[in-house]
Order: structure tokens, then C-alpha cells, then sequence
């Protein structure tokens, strides 16, 4: 923890405010700051819907903020770098963004996260008698065991349900509708990570863990929980088979099955490592005949200028295929 | 002393929270060990809040209602919902009190250390703040005195000790638990953070 | 140039090639690698068009191979990292994507790309009777003075030319109308970078420059070229006042000009630093009373693990908008 | 001696290519102080292909042709156009020569550097390896002499030279252009290159 990381930033307090207005004007006027809060919020929001509201901590750009608009969250609640937001945003924002249908939250497994929404949402039921459900993104088949699921933390799976749940919160008519939607897209959602330098806190200027110059951590979460073992860096090839081998057996998938591909960068990874990667994942899901029906390649949850990528996989059918394939334009995701 | 008026009441959270802003690198180096590194401006985040609010005029309760609700409002994180509830939980135990005395203290930590076990779902052993909160309220309740400073004292002690025994504990929850067999050996960051607030009360019992 | 790079890759001799691989399997099945040469072509050609060529180093993921598709290049030839493709790499792609109505080649201003490409053009021409018509991006102001902007390199603005001449290449009839649009946008295209830390190349392993911890590079070009100047890190808002300042000296905007703005990752920044600073970009422009029709905030033009970002304007009017908006999907580049 | 056959031509530029890639850190050091540090691996990549042309029974021009061919389609950037030219440009010296001999390499050399000065738009003084080229050819013209050995002795001392040459020059083309004054007390790499190319054929004449 040595050199403090250079960055172009102005006061480091500020940096969520400061990003939170870039982020607003990044939209092109569909999305905007509530009333100076961290909230980002769609100005497009139609009179009568189920609301899509996302959150979590800041500093993993463009999650969560990038992801607010058509067929995707409807507002986001923003923490401060690396901290669940608090019940007073998250409460903020579901009032504002609540059209009269009910509210599903959406976000990562993370204790911070976890009881933060919690308090929102009983203080929005027995307050406000809105109707709140929760589905918690458990993606990280590194963090626990299958029979331990809940403990799983929220990686980029986080993307393709919102991607799926907003979707769905466009076009369904209840909330139990959007809500199960969620559940299954989040079932169906294994990812896992490798991390091969650290990310830091531009408060404190910290780097937030310290790998050795030829090590590199494989299941490593996306604040830089320790994964499942830190090794010697390896091949690209080498470390796609151990990330694979993890998720197949998790979720196995054969002959026929369809699935969305994602490759993220956890923040200074180049493209040509994860395209080389993607090269490797789709050798393998060829020999076993599952079908990419959608692949992204990119930045999409960062931990700072963690080095590093994680990959995910969402097994499909026809009802997450349509929600996924909605279009949509954030300045996280785009689609065609 | 016996008890602490209101006003005294709010001159101490503002000590409290004073200490727990001087010790934010303590803090940070705490949670880069365990978690995420966060822990120590996020507490500072929330006791800054907090400063804002404990103006004097308020009833004891309503000084640790809040102080509670400036953490939950402005910390976020793990850190704003529990700290948040620890100071918001148990400030039933002043209802309609015009002072702060031992036995409400005692009651106040008792309630504040239910409910934010009930808050985080979990239970001593899990290596969170609650190892600290669990014991400072046991030694409050052993401690058969109604001397403020003695009471106090009892409280850091006890917390002081879950600090201690929270380091050979395997995190169950929060940004440590997938540590496993790495967090053993380092303390919990929460847990110190109730040390220096329950440490904060003592030292402002003993400058009076 | 002391510690080595730490990226996961196999042999780092075959990096172009397996990232080739990669890239291509991450559209979809839309683009293809054409007989395992350096090539990147769409498998949607219509039969009948004004062909648009793009091309040039790689090592700058995901241009240019990420933005092969509808409304943007028609084929990509790509060089080895860092390095210009060769001539033959040139017109097998530009045969291949040939479809009778002539070649708009459009690629950054560079000696290496320009030789070779040039090349490429006049075999085409003297052997094969092609119609090619070449148009350099030249958009990095930190490059050269006005009266020698001919010597400026392409930097991100090689993104939008690419949208706006791929738009014309789907519906324009004639390349001379191609080539007349795309020659508009490169002419209403302004860009300057900064760098804060180098990138590297794979193959030697070597960093391309050394900064000093507390310093940055305003105006470094996209190898590490030299900038406008070395200083000491600076804040978010002065960094990008001394940007702006510098290309609106060159291009002057007033009120009711209308732009597209990109902010790019160079590699290794955060999209908080990017935000911040589109934060300011935007204060600049509304004191001036100019008009953001649209913003791209991202990874578009890369250095491999450089640290840094550039800021690119584009002033539009309306033949420009339409051919920016059209829609596309691919690796680098997404519009709804 | 006086002449080299086909099949001495073809090794000679054999040794070249190896010659070439046996610098290539050299090459790559240059180009990191002046350009982006891919000339080493550049030219390695476009040699390496040329050893794979270079096979016996190519008439001289042939050689000389197809060691050019190889490199401009292998090398890519700069180095691939201007190298390829290079030993294309000049190739027709050769056209219909059983051998190599002083006359028709000075008037290799010359051709080359025409061409390469012509497709790269740069006269000498741009700080490329025009500068290298340029005297070498000028140093081979002067020398009046038919042993091959003292031309190509000439030519490396030529090529040489303008390395040196380079060193004070503000480039104005390439990678090195912006930068500038600080270009300054580099020698350019393509440069060092050509005399390279140059001395590995001294080095062949003189072990014969
Ligand atoms: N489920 C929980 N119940 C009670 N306390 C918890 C729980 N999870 C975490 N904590 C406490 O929160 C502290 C971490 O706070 P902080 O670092 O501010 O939040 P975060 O974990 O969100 O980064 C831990 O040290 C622990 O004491
Ligand atoms: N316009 C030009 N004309 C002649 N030679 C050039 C020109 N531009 C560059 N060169 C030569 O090419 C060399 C750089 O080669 P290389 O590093 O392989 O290519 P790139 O500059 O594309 O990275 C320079 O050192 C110089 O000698
Ligand atoms: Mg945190
Ligand atoms: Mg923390
Ligand atoms: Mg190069
Ligand atoms: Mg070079």
C-alpha cells in the first residue's frame, strides 16, 4: 500500500457529487439528479409502471448509476465509494420513481446493501403502504458453495438483471410479474473473476489489497474480497479453464443450451486480454455445443482501477431472451 | 457522578463522535485488512453528520435518536445501518428521562445491542461490531454500580474485549466473510469502533 | 521501464490474431475474421454499396476492429500492436469488402498508415481498376499548430468519423458523396488527450514512456507520443480547462452550436475521473451557450494499460447528426 | 572479391535478416526513446518472413525483390513500407544480373533511396532512416573502387554516419514528430537499422 494511485480528480470528498452530475449530463438529458441527491433518476418515466430500483456504492462505474433508463432501472440510489446507499436515498428514490404499481429492488448480496434496502423498504411499506419486493444479485459462484447461495456476493451478473428486470418493469402489468422475471434471470446468472491488481478509495488513497508483482487472484469479489486462491499469473487460456470449470460446475450447461456471455473489465484490464479471453470461453462452450446467444465485452462494474476481469454467463429461454434483447442507451449499456 | 443531564448528554456525543473522526486512519488500515477499507471515512462521514445535529436543547433520547439517524443518513455501507441502529435502538431506554443514569444506560445498551443483532442477522461469533456491543452490555449489566465513570469503564472494557476475541473469528458476514481463514488474526473494524465510542464516554465521565 | 507489465495473455507473439479470433466471436455472428488473416468484414454486406475501409494498429482495442458493422466500417485491417497494417493486409480486406460502387479508406493520420495504405490504394487502382478515395483523421489538436494541421495525428475522433462516413458508405449512392461527408466530419473534429501513466506493448513487454509519479502528459499522443507539456497532476478542473481551452482556440463554438462530446479512456482511468471531468467539459460549453446533442462517455480508442483519457468535440449539423444517430451494434460502439 | 553469385546474394541476405533480428532490443530501445518501441519487434517479424523467401535458386533481383516483398507485407507501420522499399526500390538494378557486383549495387542504393525518400514524402534532415540511406549511398558512389568488400565497407560507414547525423535532428515525420526538441540527442531508429543492413553485408563479404 506503498504509492498512493494517481488519478485526475478534484477534492476526493466530492467525488460522488461531482461524478453524479458528469453522469447526469452523460445521459443527454434522459436521465437526471433528484433534487441534488445521489440519485439518479429517468426523466422519460411513463405515468403508470412497476418501478426498477437499483443501487449500491459508487466507485464501480457504470454500475449502478449507468444503468438507469428505458428497459432498465428506473431510478438508482447511490452510495458513497464502496458503501451501500443509505435508507434515506434509497427511500428518496423509490418515492420519486414510484408510479403507483409497486417497487422491485434490485441489487447486489451485500450485507451493507442488504439491511440498507431492508430498512427502505419496511419504512416504505408501513409508512407509505408501497408494495417493495427485494432480489438480491448472488452471481459470485466464487464466494460460497451452491448450498450456501445466499452468501454469494453480486458481480457483473448485477447487469443483465437489471437488464432483464427493467424490461420486464416496461412491459408487465404486476409486480409479482417483474418480480419473478427477476428471480429467474438471477437464478440463471453464474459469474466468477480474477483480479490481478488492486483498485482504491479515492478518500483515503489506499490501495484496498496487495498482490505480489506474478500474483494474481482468482474469485476475488468486486471490493477485493479474497476469492478462492492466490496463484502464480498464468495463461490467458489457463486462467478462462479454471474460471469455466468453476461455473459449469456450478451450472452446467450442454448441447443446445442457450446463453448471454459477458467479459468485464474490473477497471484497467485491456480489451485485448478479455478478447483473447472470450476466445478461450467460446472453445469451450463450442465443445460442449451450448449457444452464445449474446455476447459484451467491456467495462461495465469496475472496483476503481482494479486490473483484472470477471466473466459471466446467463443461461436463457425465450421469456430472458426478449427482456435482455430490449433496446436500451445509458451510458452504461447500449443496445441496438 | 450519577447521572448526566441533557446537556451533558450531548456534549459527550459530541465527544464521542470527535473520537471516532481523530481515528479514521485506525479504522481504514482496520477494514483494509478485513474488508473493503472503507470502514474509517464512512464512520467519519456519519459522526461529521452527526456533529451537526447534537446542538443543544435536545432531550437525552432524542441526542441518541439523532445521533442515530445523522449515521444512517449520511455513513452508508454496513457501518450507516448498524452504528445507525446502535444509537437509534436502544434510546427507548430514555424515554421522557431528563438524565442519563446507570441503570438507563445499561438498559439502553442492552436494547442497542438486540437490535442490531436482529438489524445485521447475526449473532456473537460472526465478527462484527455485535462481539463488541454483546459484551460491553454484559459488563454494564455486571457491573453493580450506579457511578457513571465506573459503568463507562465496564462498557469500553467489555468492548475492548470483543475486539480481542474477535480476532481469531472467522467473518460469517459482510465484506470479510469470504476472507475465511484469512481474517482470522486481524480484529474487526466495527468492533473497534464501539471501543473508541464506548472509550469516548468514559474519558468525557472522567473529565467532568 | 523497470517492473514488466503484469497482463494475463498466452504468447504474446499471437496476440493480434487470438484477440482477432476473440473479437470477431464477440458480434454475434455480424462480423467475421475473413481466412484467418487480419481481417475483420461483416457477414450482412449488401450486395450493392460505397464500401467504407477502416484500419490501423491494434494494441488500441476495441477501436478499429470493434466497429465493423451496419452504419459503421465494412472491414477492418489491422496491423500488429502499435503498427500499421500492411499493404496486403490493406486490399485483401478491401477486395473482399469491395461491392462495386468504390473504397473509402478512413484510418488515423500517421506516416506508418499512410504508406501503407497508400500503397494498398495505388495497387488498387493501377491492378484492379478500384475507385479508392482516402481520408485521414487528423483530430488531435496537441499535434501541430493550425497551419500544419495536416500533421496532426488521429486520435478519438477516429470514432465518429467512422459513424458518421459509415452511415453515408449504408446510404449514400456515390463514394463521392461518401467521401465528401466523411471529409466534413474530420474537418469538424477537435480532440487532445492527457496521460498520466504509460502503456506497453505486449511482445517487448516494455512500457512506451516513463512519466514521474506526480506527473502528467497534456496532449500525449495515442503511442505515447510527446504532448504540449509534462506537469505536475493537476485537478479534474484544470485538466480539463486546459483542454478545452486549447481546443476551443482552435475551433471556436458559440452559442447554439451544436457538438457530440467524447470523453475516451485511454486504458487504465476510471469512469469516475471521466465523469468529473464531463462534469467541467460541460460547465465550459453552457458559459458558451453550446449545444451537447450527444455524449459518449467511455473506452473507444485505447493504449493498451495507459492511464489518461482524451476529450473529443465534433461540431454537427444536420446531414452529421443523422449519420452519427443511425443505429449500430458492436464491440466498441452501441446506439440505440 | 569482386562478385557474389544468386545463391551468395541469398545468403548474404540471409545473414541480413539475422542479423536484424539479433538486434532487435537494440532496435527497441530506439525506438522507445524516440517512437512507440515496436521497430525491433517490427523488423523482426518482417525478416524472420524474409528468411522464409530467401531459399537457393533466386536470381539476384529476385532476392533482393522478394526479401522486400516479405518485409513490407510482414513488418506493418513505417518500417514495413520503407524497408520494403528499400529492397524493392532498388532491385532493378539487378534486373537480368547473373551476380552482384560493385556498379550494380551503387546503383541499388541509389534507386532505394530514391524511392524510399519519395514514398515516405521526407528528404534527408527529417530524422529517418532516409539519413541512414542517403550517405551510404553517397559514400558508395565515391568510392571508386570494384571490390565489394571496400563498397560495402563504405556503405555501413555511410549509413553510419548519418546515424550520428540523426542524433541533433528534430523529427518531423513518424512517431518521433511530436516530439519535438526532445527528439533531440536520439538517433533515429530506422536509421540504425539500415546501417545494421549494411554492416551484416560487410561482415558477409569480409568472411568470404
Ligand atoms: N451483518 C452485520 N451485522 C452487524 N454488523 C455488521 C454486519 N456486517 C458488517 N458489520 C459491521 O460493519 C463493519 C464494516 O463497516 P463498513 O466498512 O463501514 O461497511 P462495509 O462492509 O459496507 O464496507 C464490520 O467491521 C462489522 O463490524
Ligand atoms: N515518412 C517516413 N519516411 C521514411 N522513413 C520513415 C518515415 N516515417 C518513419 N520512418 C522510419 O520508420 C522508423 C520507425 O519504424 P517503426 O517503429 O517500425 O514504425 P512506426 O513508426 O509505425 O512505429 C523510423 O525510425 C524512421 O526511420
Ligand atoms: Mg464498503
Ligand atoms: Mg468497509
Ligand atoms: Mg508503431
Ligand atoms: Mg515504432
Amino acid at each position: 500500500m506503498a504509492k498512493v494511485p494517481k488519478k485526475i480528480l478534484n477534492d476526493p470528498r466530492n467525488v460522488v457529487t461531482e461524478m453524479l452530475d458528469g453522469l447526469a449530463l452523460a445521459n443527454d438529458g434522459r436521465v437526471e439528479r433528484l433534487d441534488g441527491k445521489d440519485i439518479l433518476i429517468r426523466t422519460d418515466l411513463p405515468d403508470s409502471k412497476v418501478t426498477l430500483l437499483i443501487g449500491g456504492g459508487s466507485g464501480h462505474e457504470p454500475i449502478f448509476h449507468g444503468f438507469v433508463g428505458q428497459n432498465m432501472g428506473d431510478a438508482a440510489a447511490c452510495g458513497q465509494v464502496f458503501a451501500a446507499p443509505s435508507p434515506d436515498t434509497i427511500m428518496d428514490a423509490a418515492m420519486a420513481a414510484h408510479r403507483g404499481k409497486g417497487i422491485l429492488f434490485l441489487y447486489g448480496n451485500y450485507a451493507g446493501d442488504n439491511m440498507n434496502f431492508d430498512i427502505a423498504a419496511e419504512l416504505l411499506e408501513e409508512e407509505e403502504g408501497i408494495d417493495v419486493r427485494t432480489v438480491r444479485v448472488n452471481d459470485d459462484v466464487a464466494a460460497a458453495p451452491p448450498e450456501r447461495a445466499d452468501d454469494r456476493r453480486g458481480i457483473a451478473g448485477d447487469i443483465y438483471a437489471i437488464k432483464v428486470a427493467g424490461g420486464a418493469a416496461e412491459e408487465c402489468d404486476t409486480l409479482d410479474e417483474v418480480e419473478r422475471i427477476a428471480r429467474k434471470a438471477v437464478g440463471n446468472l453464474r459469474s466468477m473473476g480474477v483480479a490481478v491488481a488492486a483498485g482504491s478509495i479515492p478518500e483515503t488513497g489506499k490501495l484496498t489489497f496487495e498482490l505480489a508483482d506474478d500474483e494474481i487472484e482468482i474469485g476475488m469479489g468486486a471490493h477485493g474480497e479474497a476469492g478462492i486462491a492466490k496463484q502464480k499469473i498464468a495463461s490467458a487460456d489457463d486462467v478462462a479453464d479454471q474460471i469455466m470449470e468453476k461455473i459449469l460446475d456450478d451450472m452446467p450447461l450442454g448441447k443446445g443450451d442457450e446463453i448471454a456471455l459477458m467479459i468485464n473489465n474490473l477497471g484497467a484490464t485491456t480489451m485485448m486480454e478479455m478478447l483473447i479471453v472470450n476466445r478461450r470461453v467460446r472453445q469451450i462452450l463450442a465443445d460442449r455445443g451450448t449457444i452464445v446467444h449474446r455476447t459484451d465485452v467491456g467495462t461495465f462494474l469496475t472496483v476503481q482501477e482494479m486490473a483484472g476481469f470477471s466473466i459471466t454467463v446467463m443461461k436463457l429461454d425465450d421469456e430472458l431472451k426478449h427482456y435482455l434483447d430490449l433496446p436500451a442507451r445509458s451510458v452504461g449499456l447500449s443496445n441496438m | 457522578m450519577k447521572e448526566l443531564t441533557d446537556s451533558q448528554v450531548v456534549e459527550m456525543l459530541r465527544q464521542v463522535s470527535k473520537a471516532v473522526i481523530a481515528n479514521v486512519d485506525v479504522l481504514t488500515d482496520a477494514d483494509l485488512a478485513t474488508g473493503d477499507g472503507d470502514h474509517g471515512i464512512g464512520m467519519r462521514r456519519g459522526f461529521e453528520a452527526a456533529l451537526e445535529v447534537l446542538v443543544p436543547g435536545l432531550s437525552v433520547q432524542d441526542a441518541f435518536k439523532k445521533t442515530g439517524m445523522a449515521i444512517m443518513s449520511k455513513t452508508g455501507g454496513a457501518a450507516g445501518a448498524v452504528f445507525g441502529t446502535f444509537f437509534r435502538g436502544g434510546a427507548s431506554a430514555f424515554a421522557d428521562a431528563q438524565t442519563l443514569d446507570a441503570a438507563r444506560f445499561a438498559n439502553f445498551l442492552a436494547l442497542s445491542a438486540q437490535a442490531v443483532s436482529k438489524r445485521g442477522g447475526v449473532e456473537e461469533g460472526a465478527k462484527t461490531m455485535v462481539d463488541a456491543v454483546m459484551p460491553a452490555a454484559r459488563a454494564v449489566g455486571a457491573e453493580a454500580s450506579d457511578d457513571l465513570l465506573a459503568v463507562f469503564t465496564a462498557a469500553e472494557r467489555g468492548a475492548l474485549e470483543g475486539v480481542e476475541a474477535s480476532k481469531p473469528m472467522i467473518a460469517t458476514t459482510g465484506k470479510a466473510r469470504s476472507l475465511g481463514e484469512r481474517s482470522i488474526g486481524h480484529p474487526d473494524p466495527g468492533a473497534i469502533s464501539v471501543s473508541i465510542i464506548l472509550g469516548a464516554m468514559k474519558s468525557y465521565a472522567a473529565s467532568l
